[in-house]
Order: C-alpha cells, then structure tokens, then sequence
C-alpha cells in the first residue's frame, strides 16, 4: 500500500466488509428489532463507502485538519461478541470498537509514513473514522447512557 | 351695578403677557408619560401563551391564536394573544396577570385608521412601530392579582427522615390546599402536558369548593392511581404551569394527593359509583404495575372480565418494587389498588408468563391481551470487574428494601447513574446507615432526576460527585470491599447541537474503595416470555414496541403499553397507556358501539 | 342644628297638568341631546309660552349602557376597569366606591399610604372636575374667555394624573385593596408647580367671571333651591350647601384620612346660580389646599396593596353595603349586593345628578327664561351619563 | 370600509321613499326625495381646490355622543388650539362638515346621529373615536349599545384609544384633511349608494321609526 | 349600633315586624318589612325619625326565590346613620305602594324601576313613559334572566373573531393521536 489509490482502495474495502459484516449479523440477530437496527447500521457502512469513493473521484476532499471530537466511551468497554440475540447496546460496543480499531491502524499508518500527501490521505481517512466513532459514541451517549 | 364689576373683565388683557396655554406641536412634543397605558408589546419569545391575557380581559379583546414558529414546544401553547383595539379598554389589566411577564404596555397612543378591522394585531409577532419603546406601563413587582408564592409544604426534617422509611411529606391540611388551590389560574396547559390529560384545573376547583367527592370523581376519569400519582407523579404539568414563570409553579402534585387524603377508601364505590354492565368478553392484562392496572380498571368500568397476570407476590410492579415507601407508602398504593380490585379484577399473582402460563394459551383463551411488563432488567455498564459480587443493582436493592429484606449494602456505598433509581437506592441506602457517593456523568443539571429528589437527596447527606465517568471495577484488599477506579469528564458542546457531551480526562483518574457500588444508570425490557415468532410479529425497536393507533401491535388481539411501550418512563404515561389501549381494546371487541361516532368526528 | 331641615309636608310634590297645545298659544322646543354647553346628552322638552318656558320635561337615556347589567356579569376585579366609565368627568369616585364597597363585603382593608394616596387622588379629580365645570358655566353665560383658561389649565391637572395614573381620564388606579402603583419621582414637585399656578388662575377667573357685570346679571335669581326644597327632593352637595345647609360627607361621616385633613364646609346662603357658582369656587380653592395637604402629611413609604387572593375566582361573602363619597355634586353611592359567587349580585349607583337634572330641573326650569336653561343646568352640575349608567 | 354585502339583495327602489315611519299629516312636511350622490367637478384642478377649501375648514358638529367627546374639549380650548387648523364647532348640524362620534352609541342616540348626519350639509365626513363604533369597546355585550357604527353610517376616519388624547384626535384631523385634499373621502357616497343598505340596518334596531327616511 | 338606633329598632320591631335586622356597617342598617306594612313604616321614619333623605330606591331581583327585593335607603343627617328597608314582593307580580308623594324625586326611581324590572307602581307619576330605554319590547333587561350578551349578539352583531383554548389547541398539538375524551 504505497500509493493513495491503494490506500484509498483498501479503507473502501474495508466499509464493504463492515457493511457485509452487519448485514450477515442482522440476518442471524434473534432479538426482535435488532435485525433493522443492525442494516440500519450496515446503511451507515455504506454510506461512508460512497464518501470515500467520492474522495477517490476527487469529488470529495479529505479534511485531515478538523477537529472531531473524541468522547473515549469505547475505550473503556468491555468487549463484546457477536452472538444471535446480541443487544442494541452491544451492537454499539460492538461498532464503536471497530470505528476506533480503524481510527487507530490509519493514524499509527499515518505516524509512520513520510511523504506528505500520503501522510494527508491517512490522517484525513483517520479524521473520517474518527467522525464515525464519534456518531456511533453520540448514538450510545443517547440511548443507552440514559439513566434513568 | 358697580363700576368695579363693570371694569373687572377687562383684566383678562392682562393676560395677554402671561405665557400662552397652547403647545406648538403638540403631537411631537407630548409624548405619554413614562407609565402610560398605550399600545400593547409583547415578548412573543418569553410568552408562553398560556391565555390569562384572555381569560382577564372583561373586554373579550384579546384573543389566543396560533402562531407557527412557537408551536409545538415544552411549556408553551403555540399561541400568542391578538389584541382587538376595537375593544381594547387599555386598563392593563392582561398586563397585571402576565403570568410570563413578557405583556405590557407602550407610551404610543396614536393609530388612525379608515377601517376599523385593522385595529387588531398579534404583538410582538407583527411588526409596529412602538415594539421598541421602552417606556410605558409595567406591572408593579410587588402588585400581584394572584398569589405569586406557593405555600409552603410541610416535610420531615433530613435528620427524622433518615431514621425510617416514614413518609417525608406530610400533606397540606384543608385550610392550606384551599389557599394553594386559590393560586390556579386555570390556564389548561397542565391538562394538555399531562400524558394522562387529567383535569387539573377542573379537580383543583373542586378544592376551592371544598368538594371532594367531585374532586375525586374527575381524577379517576382519567387516572385511577391518584393516590400514587399524588405522591410520585413526575409533574410534568408542574414545569409547564405558567404560575411558576415568576413564582412557584402551583403545587398540583400535593392538591392530588390532598383529595385523596381527604376522602376516605371506604367511600369510594359511593362517590365513584361505577356501574359496570357486564358485556361477556374477557381480557388478560400481563403485568400490574400501573399501566396494567389501569387498563384492568377501564376495562373493567366498560364491562369486561378482566385477568392480570403477575409474576411478584404482590400488585403494583414498579409503584411497590421500585419506590420507596418514604416517597410512596403501600398504604397509598393499596388504596388504589383496592378500589380497582374491589370492581371485579382478578390479580394471579405468582404466575409468571412463559412458565407458568404460556403467552400462547393467553391468546386462545381471551379476547384481547395488553402487555406492560416494564422495564426490569437492569442495564449493564459494560465496564471491566462489572460482575464483581460487591456490584449491586439499583433496582434490586430497592426491592429488597420493599420487601424487608436486607440488601447488604455494607456502611460505604457508591451509587452510579442519576435518575429516580438512582435517588431513590442512595436515599434507600441513607437509610439503611450507609454514607451514600452518588457518582453522575454529567452535571446536576443534566440529572433525569426530580429536582426536588435530588435535593432532598443532599440535604440527606447524599454526596453528589457529578462529571465522573466509572472506566473500571476492581478487587479490594478486602474481599468485602470493591474499588472503582472514575475518572473526571469536561462537558464539551456537541458540534450537532444536542445537549453537551462528557468527555473523560484521562489525565484525572481517581481510585476509592467502597463496600459496595450500586448500579442504576438504566433499565431494559424481558421479552423472553414471547416467543420468536411472536416477537417478530410485533413491531419491537430497540427492546420497546412501538405501538400503532390506541396501543395496538400488529399482532391482532394483543396491546401494549406502560415503560415497555413508550420512552417517557414514569407512571402517569403509563397510566395513560393503560387507559388508552382500553378504549382501544373496547373499539377492537365492540366496534359497533364506535361507528357513529367516528362518523360525527370525520 | 338650626340647619337642618325638617320634612316640609307643604311642598306641594304633584305633577302639573299637561299644558293644552291646542290654543297654538304655546311652543313645545326640544333641547337636546345635541348639545351646546358641558351639559351632557340629555334633552329637555320645554314648552314655551313666548320665551317663558311653562313647563319642562326631561328625557334621559341618551348614554345609558347597562353599567349595572354588565357588572353582573364581569367578575370583581374586571368590574374595577368597567366603574370608571360611569362619570366621564370624575372617574376617581366611582373607582374608589367601587374598591371601598368591595373591601367592605370582603373585609380587606388598604394600607394607610393607598388611604392618603386615594385621598389625593379624588382631590385632584375634584379640582380637575371643578375646572371644567367652571369653563362650562361661564360659556353658558356667554363667557367664552374663561373656559379657554380652565379648561386648558385642567389639562395640568390631568397631567399630573397621567403621570401618577398612567391614564389620561381614565385612571383605572384605585385596585380593590390599594392602588396600582406608586407615585412617580419628584410628583410633589409638579404638583406643587400645577397648584400655585391654579391657585393664581382661580384669583384671575374670579375677577373676569364672577365680578363680571353680565354674569352676575344673569345668575343672580337664577334658580333658587329654597331650604324647605332640599330634603323632600334630595339635594345634596354643594347644590344644598349654597342653601345653607351645612352637610359634607368629609366631614359627617369621614372616610379615607379625611379626618386628618383640615378644611372647613364652606357653605353659602344665597341660594341660587350665582351663589353656588361662588361656594364652588371656594370649594376648589378648598381642594388645592387639600391636595397640598395631602402631599405634605401623606407617609413617605409604606405598602400600596392588601394582600389579596387570586382576583380570578375571587369570592366575597353574602352581604351588602351601601357606600359614599362627597364627589364635586355631593353624596355619589355605591349600593353593592354580594351573593358568595365570583360575581356581583346587584350594584346601584347613585349619582347626585338623579335628582339634580330630573326633579329638581324640571321644577326650577318653570318659569324662567330660554336663554337661562343651559345656565341652569350647569349651575345644577349635572352628569347625565350618572344618571343613565 | 366596511365591505357592503348584500347589498345588492334589496330590490330596486324607486326614486321616492316611503317615509313609512310618519303619520299621513307629517308626512306632507318632509320630502320624499332620494339623497343625491355629490359628482366632483368636471374640472380637476377646481374640484382639488374645493377640496383643499374644504379640508381647511372643517366645523365640527358639536354633538358629543359618548364619553371620547370629553376629550373634544381640551382639543378645542387653548392648550391644543384646534382652530388654527381651520376647525370649529357649531350647534346645529346644518351648519357642520365633520360630525365626531365620541366613542360608544346607544341605541337611543344612534337615532339622532341619523337624524343629524342626513340634516348635515354635504361635504360632510364622519370621524368615529375610540374602540367602540369599530367593534363594540367596552360594551360590547351591552344591549343598548350597537358594535360597529359601520352598518348605520358610514365612516371616514377613526381614531383609536380609549379614550383617545387630543394629540391622537389631531392627528386623526389631519389625517381626514389629507384624505379630503386626495379626493378620497366618499362617505356620503357611499351612503347615497347604499342608501337600502343602510336604512335596513338602521330599522332593523330601531324600535320606533317615527322620522321621515331621509332628513335632507 | 347607636343607641339611638337600636331603640328605634326595637320599637319597629314591635310595631312593624320586622325582620332580618342586619347592622351592614357602623352608620347602616339594614332591615326587611312586608310589603303592606312599608309605606307607613317609612313615613314614619320620614316624619318622626328624622330619616329625611331618602338615597335612593333600588331593586334587587332573587330570580331562585321568585321575589324582587326593593331596597328604601334612608338617611339621617342627625345622626348621620342610615337604615336600608327591603321589601320582597313577588317577582310574577311584581307591584308596589308608589311613595311619589313622600319625595319629590321618588317618582323617577320608580319609573326606572318599572322599566328596568317590570315593577308596577299605581299612581306614580308618567310610569309608563320610556325612561332610558326607546321602544323596549324585551324582558325587562335588569331582570336576572335577560341575558345582554345574547341580546348583544343577535342584533348588533359581533365581528367574527376566532379564538383558541389553550387546554385544547395543546392537547391536539401535542398528542395528535389521542383525542381521547370519548368517555
């Protein structure tokens, strides 16, 4: 992966397989409701596919200098697995955890990389992933930290 | 005659050299003096168009008509006042009763017109030239046409009720409700925020009139858990009640709560007299928390057979489990609880659906099933250490508490979460001898508890360390003992708007050792009792059903209601919901008594 | 006691026989409601034998709007705004009456400052009243001078309201249990100011209208209330003082801070249009002293309301009562019923003009001149629109 | 302006009224013939003249029907000096332009403002005060007062407040003579229009009509 | 109560019947009397008491009891008290003794009240000429059941103007699905 339409390729492929992952969870979830909840969540996969591939096409620019802020909810969950009659609340988990494991591998690729525009490409694909963390971490912020 | 009276009118000369009487311009030069009664300026922002302006004017001139951009908020009507100047007396009296204090008056007077229908405007919507002027008629600050402050509610002190589980509020007498009753204003905004609609106004007049038998015959029109409401309502009428914009909301709660003192339970089958006809038709209701309860009594009042099906010993569901009885004594909630049973309901107590009635064989065996099973499982933090053995839940402790059993909190305890559980486990706890650490993510403010829970909660020696974030639960030294490692948050704005997030600083981590750590930071639905195939047939989101038109599921013959069905969580929705999917279980069996009047409202 | 009057049994109280039209000797001429002097829309229906008017017959109605009806209808603190409006000219009575009659039936009693400012305030709308009827009574006479300076001048007065009252006329101020606010800064000042100038006004109108030849001429004679007259047709104010009857309700039965205030009832013997034009001077001299009183005995501070119960379903227990106040014509009552219910059972008002326009009128028109009509009646101070409510 | 419906309901009528109010002897005293509509002068710079004439001396009836006419007074003494706008008040209708309807109108009264307003010479204007000839006021739910003055006469200029001060009265004046120096005061047009109109409304609450149908 | 008042009473109470004596405040006093009784007992006060004045005559109409209750105000300049006679008569005949010849001003009380309640006095002077009222022909309009507002409406028509409760407009808005007031 040396060149940005690798890159690019890969974080592409990689919103595919999310998305492909919460479809085949939706269609095993025994929970009622669940099933929607979790395409709803392989929708939102797809979405951010279409944004990186408007990227590639240069119809969108990355915007590796925003600011998105980090609620650390994730960080201190526990883990979770994938079972049938997963719950709302651990599909969250579930998916913030996989947001953030992203964030990660295209900051630290970022750290790592030298030249510049590739350098911009990661941090800014680390900021987008950074933005579906932090819709997901708002999403249990909302529903499941309610305490009532 | 003489001469002097002769000559005497000739002095008026002499006025000649006087200054004139006449203003040179007098409508540039007079303006009205600093407090007089022009035309009318309203901060439509600060109105809540609550139509006291309406209800005082002797003239008929003010009317209440919607305006778009207020409609549809919390504590405001969505209406705003039109003023008819061709009515309009100008004596300010709409500005005395300003409730909101947005009303008063301008030192404009001119408006000349050739037609008479133009005298007529909303204020502060349309735009005049006199908006901004700033003098003119105010009401007095200390000129009040109502009672302003809300009479004072006798309590038990912290010390006295910390030693037992009496009741802290001790009820307004006669004399007390009457005055408090006196400082309505029968606006009406209550009735519409109140899920259940019940007729405030209406009942507190009953007060006024010192008829309680009429005071007791309207609230149970629309709420059979007056006793229980009055006592624990979460008011949202209260934070709508205009009266409280400059003073104190008036104290429905307590004038609910004061009818029901007032008359006694054996009265109750004459005041209410509730004829039932039976109509041979039978209806289980699963669950006798407050939402079952009440279809069971509407129900029941429409001359159905109805069966609840409950799985604890008792009736009453979260109103007897989950609130302590400082705050809600089973003697309040029996009473109402008597009254519903003494129409004909039968309570199964100990049968738990799913084993030991299958819901299927509910189904075959009634016309129609309402389900509220509540919300009962308690919400997992999802943290590390959570299933340490120190680490109890909120809403068992309470129980336990209910029932006389001891929770064994130990003498140091940390409760986690903000809400009524929360509150009502620290106060528990206070009682049961433990120093109490409420630890909250977000601010006081942001707390989903009852403002007045929390504080009686502090002045009880609950310690309240709101922005803590709990990230771990680990070992203590002593295995009787559990460590909480939290650290502090900063409340961020949230770029999307929305209310203000906590953000955990993990440069501030704290560690404590407590005996115990009470979690209630939630509830979730039990859902097992249905089967698969039942439950995919019943349109569930996020653990809740979202039920149709009059609490129906897509599943025929079954309703649901009460914290299972909706999100408000507290009992007067579920009340209503109750209420609700019985007027619409009797469309359901008996829709032949609807057709005509559907026909009258389309 | 030498003033007071006993009931004389020898006035002779019975209708005159209809005058027979038929001779074509006389005229009937209708005066009225249009109006040319201050007197009101009120007509009379004069029969005239040359310009010598035989008889008179007063028709009333012409500003009748069912005051009394629709107070029935409006709850106690509405029926405050609708009180005023009864007396275009002196509005402050019936707000007080009305805010007395209530504190009375409910057993509120205002603070001893809204006393002395309510005190105030009927003075100045007495002085305020006063001005105006004087204008009147000299353009009755053909005096048109003395109203451009009186009634202009009443126009400081009515300042000084707006200025305390937030109202021009219609001061709306005297709540049931107080008054509505507190006086404005530096008022005594321009009350102050507005008085001095009165009180040199008054010393002017004196010399151009009452020493004036033609005025005296015409006024003198003009309509004699004898003292057997008053009584039996009750006649009260200062149409009865100029009669030599000592009675004013300030000082009979004093109510407000009345008995704090010194003055003296003027009072005259002459009886007629000249000699009560004359007591009524005096008696607004009478009023700035008065309202300089008040200013300088009134407390400095102090609270301006009782403290009162949601005006919205205010109840007043059964009773009744019958209140009055000395106004600029005399006894002005209020007779107020109450049932227990949020509303008014009966209210009566009874206004000096009663009497003063429809008896008393039409006894002393009899015989005097057309010219002297509109004389006459202002002379008697009537308000029809008291009359009609 | 009020907006005349049903106007055109009542039939045709012939060019002599009826007088049906009147006792066959009375009726020989008052003319019976239809108001004329008053048609401007085919010159427009001599009718504009006229009109200016007109607005600057307008003579006020002095007929002060409700309580807003105490206000008429200060208004015509020295402190606001409405003389030397060209106005004044006269005792007799005849010899009055502008009649102002101090504020309410008993039913009593309503009779004679008819009365007055058709005595009234033409140009003649109608300046209503105060709330209660636009929708009732104060009395609204009185049964002796009437709501709208609009149905029994037309109106050319109100004047808001109540009452309203003589600041406001002079302005409304000088609105009127605005309106009169555009040419856009047509009350009595529209009275003589709609003569039908009016004098239905008018008998519809007055009891005893024993006046002839026009007073010209 | 005076001395001065409370003997007079007594002795009316005595030779009247009179009932329902009721001090209103320190200078009033209010009592009933039946109706044949009236006439003599306030010329008496007139003539013998020293109640010259007489404040006015009103009426108060019980519509629930079916009796108009006049109402004589007398006062006394002596003693600057007053004493309020009431006599109920029957509201469906509705008459009274007419006291014109003992005030002179008495006949126009009178006559407002035949034209505001209906109340017949024989004798009194142009009774049933129009007072303030041209024309009347509905109900007496003080009596209680005239309702001015309907009167009002039907012939001098409001404006149409709409106005909207809060309690309901609220309601609506809020839980559009739930009308819910069919019981």
């Amino acid at each position: 992966m040396n060149t940005i339409d690798e890159i690019l390729d890969y974080a592409i492929d990689q919103e595919q397989q999310a998305a492909d992952f919460y479809t085949s969870l939706a269609g095993r979830a025994e929970k009622a409701g669940m099933k929607e909840v979790l395409l709803e969540f392989a929708e939102e996969e797809k979405r951010h596919k279409e944004r990186l591939l408007a990227v590639k096409t240069g119809e969108h620019e990355l915007t590796p200098e925003q600011e998105v802020l980090d609620l650390k909810i994730s960080d201190y969950l526990v883990e979770v697995d994938e079972s049938d009659d997963i719950s709302y609340q651990d599909a969250l988990i579930i998916a913030m955890k996989r947001e953030r494991a992203a964030y990660e591998l295209y900051s630290d690729m970022a750290e790592k990389v030298p030249e510049s525009q590739l350098k911009e490409v990661l941090a800014g694909l680390a900021k987008e992933e950074a933005k579906h963390k932090l819709f997901f971490e708002s999403e249990y912020d909302d529903r499941v930290l309610v305490d009532n | 005659m003489n001469l002097k009276d002769l000559l005497s009118p000739f002095y008026v000369w002499q006025r000649a050299f006087e200054k004139p009487y006449t203003s040179m311009r007098p409508i540039e030069e007079r303006p009205g003096s600093p407090s007089y009664r022009g035309f009318h300026i309203n901060v439509a922002d600060t109105c809540v168009g609550c139509g006291c302006c309406h209800t005082i004017c002797q003239n008929d001139a003010i009317d209440m008509v919607p305006v778009e951009k207020y409609s549809g908020n919390k504590g405001d009507s969505g209406l705003r006042p039109r003023f008819d100047y061709g009515r309009c007396c100008w004596c300010a009296l709409c500005v005395d009763m300003c409730t909101a204090g947005s009303l008063r008056l301008s030192n404009e007077y001119i408006w000349t017109s050739r037609e008479p229908a133009d005298f007529m405007f909303v204020a502060g919507v349309e735009e005049k030239h006199w908006q901004d002027n700033e003098l003119g008629y105010r009401r007095e600050k200390s000129y009040h046409l109502y009672p302003p402050r809300r009479i004072e509610m006798e309590m038990l002190s912290p010390d006295e009720s910390i030693e037992g589980f009496d009741e802290v509020v001790k009820g307004y007498d006669v004399e007390q409700a009457k005055k408090e009753a006196d400082r309505c204003i029968e606006c009406g905004m209550c009735v519409a925020t109140c899920p259940a609609h019940m007729d405030v106004p209406d009942y507190i007049k009953s007060i006024r009139d010192g008829d309680y038998d009429e005071g007791l015959r309207l609230m149970y029109r629309t709420n059979p858990f007056p006793a229980t409401c009055g006592r624990i309502c979460t008011r949202r009428c209260e934070s709508v009640c205009p009266v409280g914009l400059q003073g104190d909301s008036i104290a429905i709660r307590w004038l609910k709560r004061h009818i029901v003192d007032q008359v006694d339970a054996k009265d109750y089958a004459r005041i209410l007299n509730d004829n039932i006809e039976e109509n041979g038709k039978q209806v289980a209701v699963i669950g006798a928390g407050p939402g079952g309860l009440s279809a069971a009594y509407y129900l029941r009042k429409k001359g159905y057979e109805v069966s609840v099906y409950e799985a604890q010993d008792k009736a009453g569901g979260m109103l007897r489990y989950g609130v302590p009885g400082y705050r809600l004594p089973d003697s309040g909630l029996d009473k109402d609880i008597n009254y519903i049973v003494s129409l004909g309901v039968e309570i199964r107590n100990n049968t738990r659906i799913g084993t030991d009635i299958s819901f299927e064989s509910l189904l075959n065996d009634y016309d129609a099933v309402f389900l509220s099973t509540g919300l009962s499982v308690p919400s997992s933090m999802r943290i590390n250490g959570e299933d340490h053995p120190r680490v109890l839940s909120g809403l068992q402790v309470l129980a336990d508490a209910a029932s006389g059993r001891d929770p064994g909190i130990g003498n140091k305890v940390a409760v986690i979460g903000g809400g009524n559980v929360a509150m009502d486990a620290s106060r528990v706890s206070r009682r049961l001898g433990a120093d109490v650490t409420i630890l909250y993510r977000r601010r006081i403010s942001d707390m989903p508890a009852d403002i007045e829970e929390i504080h009686e909660a502090q002045e009880e020696a609950c310690t309240i360390v709101t922005q803590a974030i709990p990230v771990e639960i680990m070992d203590a030294p002593d295995e009787k003992q559990v460590i909480i490692k939290w650290g502090e948050a900063e409340m961020v704005q949230d770029p999307k708007g929305g209310r203000p997030r906590p953000v955990l600083q993990e440069d501030r981590m704290h560690e404590d050792t407590y005996d115990c750590i009470i979690s209630a930071i939630g509830q979730g639905s039990n859902l097992d009792y249905l089967s698969k195939e039942v439950q995919e047939q019943l349109a569930i989101e996020w653990g809740r059903f979202t039920p149709g038109e009059y609490q129906h599921t897509s599943l025929e013959k079954v309703f649901v209601g009460g914290d299972v069905a909706n999100r408000t969580a507290d009992a007067i929705s579920a009340i209503e919901d109750g209420h609700h999917a019985a007027r619409g279980i009797d469309r359901f069996l008996r829709p032949e008594m609807y057709t005509e009047l559907d026909q009258e409202i389309s | 006691m030498t003033q007071l009057t006993g009931h004389s049994a020898s006035l002779d109280f019975s209708q005159p026989e209809p005058v027979d039209m038929s001779s074509g000797k006389y005229v009937k001429l209708w005066q009225g409601p249009q109006h040319p002097g201050i007197t009101g829309n009120m007509s009379l229906e004069l029969t005239l034998d040359g310009d010598e008017i035989i008889e008179c017959k007063t028709h009333v109605g012409y500003l009748h709007r069912a005051f009394e009806k629709l107070m029935e209808g409006r709850n106690y603190i509405q029926n405050f705004t609708v009180v005023c409006r009864i007396a275009v000219p002196e509005p402050a009575f019936n707000e007080y009456l009305y805010a007395e009659g209530l504190e009375q039936l409910s057993g509120i009693e205002a603070p001893e400052r809204a006393q002395w400012i309510r005190t105030l305030n009927l003075e100045m709308m007495r002085l305020a009243s006063f001005m105006m009827w004087i204008g009147g009574q000299s353009g009755a006479f053909g005096l048109y001078t003395v109203p451009n300076w009186t009634i202009a001048y009443r126009d400081y007065v009515l300042d000084l309201f707006e200025e305390m009252t937030g109202g021009r006329i219609y001061h709306m101020y005297m709540v049931p249990g107080g008054v509505r606010f507190d006086l404005p800064k530096d008022f005594d000042k321009r009350v102050k100011e507005v008085m001095d100038g009165a009180e040199k006004l008054l010393d002017q109108v004196e010399r151009v209208m009452y020493n004036n030849v033609v005025f005296k001429a015409r006024s003198k004679g003009l309509g004699i209330i004898t003292p057997e007259m008053v009584d039996p047709y009750g006649i009260v104010g200062p149409n009865a003082r100029a009669s030599g009857i000592k009675r004013d309700l300030r000082k009979d039965e004093p109510y407000l801070v009345y008995d704090q205030l010194d003055f003296d009832i003027i009072s005259g013997t002459g009886a007629d249009a000249y000699e009560r034009a004359y007591l009524r001077l005096q008696e607004t001299r009478q009023c700035i002293s008065l309202i300089r009183q008040c200013m300088d005995r009134m407390p400095r501070s102090g609270p301006l309301q009782a403290e009162m119960p949601n005006v919205l379903h205010w109840k007043i227990p059964p009773g009744e009562t019958y209140v009055k106040a000395e106004c600029t014509r005399g006894e002005y009552g209020y007779f107020m019923v109450t049932d227990g219910t949020e509303y008014i059972r009966r209210v009566f008002v009874r206004g000096p003009s009663y009497t003063h326009a429809i008896a008393v009128m039409e006894k002393l028109a009899v015989g005097t001149n057309i010219a002297d009509i509109a004389g006459l009646m202002v002379s008697l101070h009537t308000y029809p629109p008291e009359i009609e409510r | 302006m009020l907006k005349i419906t049903g106007a055109d309901d009542i039939p045709e009528q012939e060019d002599v009224l009826a007088n049906d109010g009147l006792s066959e002897e009375d009726r020989k005293l008052f003319s019976n013939a239809r108001p004329k509509k008053y048609e401007p002068y085919p010159i427009k710079a001599i009718e504009d003249f006229a009109n200016w004439a007109r607005a600057n001396s307008l003579w006020i009836l002095g007929f002060g029907t409700g309580c807003c006419s105490i206000e008429l007074r200060p208004l015509m003494t020295s402190r606001f000096d409405i003389s030397r706008f060209g106005v004044a008040g006269r005792p007799t209708p005849r010899q009055s332009s502008v009649f102002v309807i101090g504020g309410y109108v008993s039913v009593k009264t309503l009779k004679r403002i008819i009365r007055s307003y058709e005595q009234m010479q033409g140009p003649k204007f109608v300046v209503a005060l105060g709330s209660c000839p636009a929708n009732g006021g104060m009395y609204f739910d009185s049964y002796n007062t009437i709501n709208r003055l609009d149905l029994y006469i037309p109106v050319d200029m109100y004047i808001n407040g109540c009452m309203p001060r003589p600041e406001a009265l002079l302005h409304g004046i000088m609105e009127l003579q605005n309106d009169i120096k555009a040419g856009s005061c047509d009350g009595a047009n529209r009275y003589v229009e709609n003569f039908d109109w009016y004098k239905a409304n008018q008998k519809k609450i007055i009891k005893n009509w024993n006046m002839p149908d026009y007073n010209w | 109560m005076g001395n001065l008042t409370s003997a007079l009473l007594e002795r009316l109470e005595r030779d009247f019947d009179i009932t329902d004596i009721t001090e209103r405040h320190e200078r009033l006093t209010t009592f009933k009397v039946t109706r044949d009784h009236a006439e003599t007992l306030i010329r008496e006060l007139r003539d013998r008491e020293k109640y010259t004045h007489l404040n006015f005559i009103t009426c108060i109409d019980y519509i629930e009891d079916g009796v108009f209750s006049l109402v004589y105000m007398l006062q006394n300049y002596v003693t600057h008290t007053m004493l309020g006679v009431h006599v109920d008569i029957d509201r469906d005949k509705a008459e009274m003794t007419s006291i014109h010849t003992l005030w002179a001003q008495a006949w126009t009380y009178q006559r407002e009240l035949r034209e505001m309640y209906g109340i017949n006095f024989p004798g009194s002077p142009r009774l049933h000429e129009d007072f303030m009222l041209e024309g009347w022909d509905d109900m007496p309009p003080m009596r209680r059941d005239f309702d001015t507002a309907a009167y009002s409406t039907e012939h001098f028509g409001h404006v149409d103007r709409e106005s909207e409760e809060p309690r309901q407009y609220m309601k609506v808005q809020f839980y559009p699905n739930r009308g819910g007031d069919e019981e």
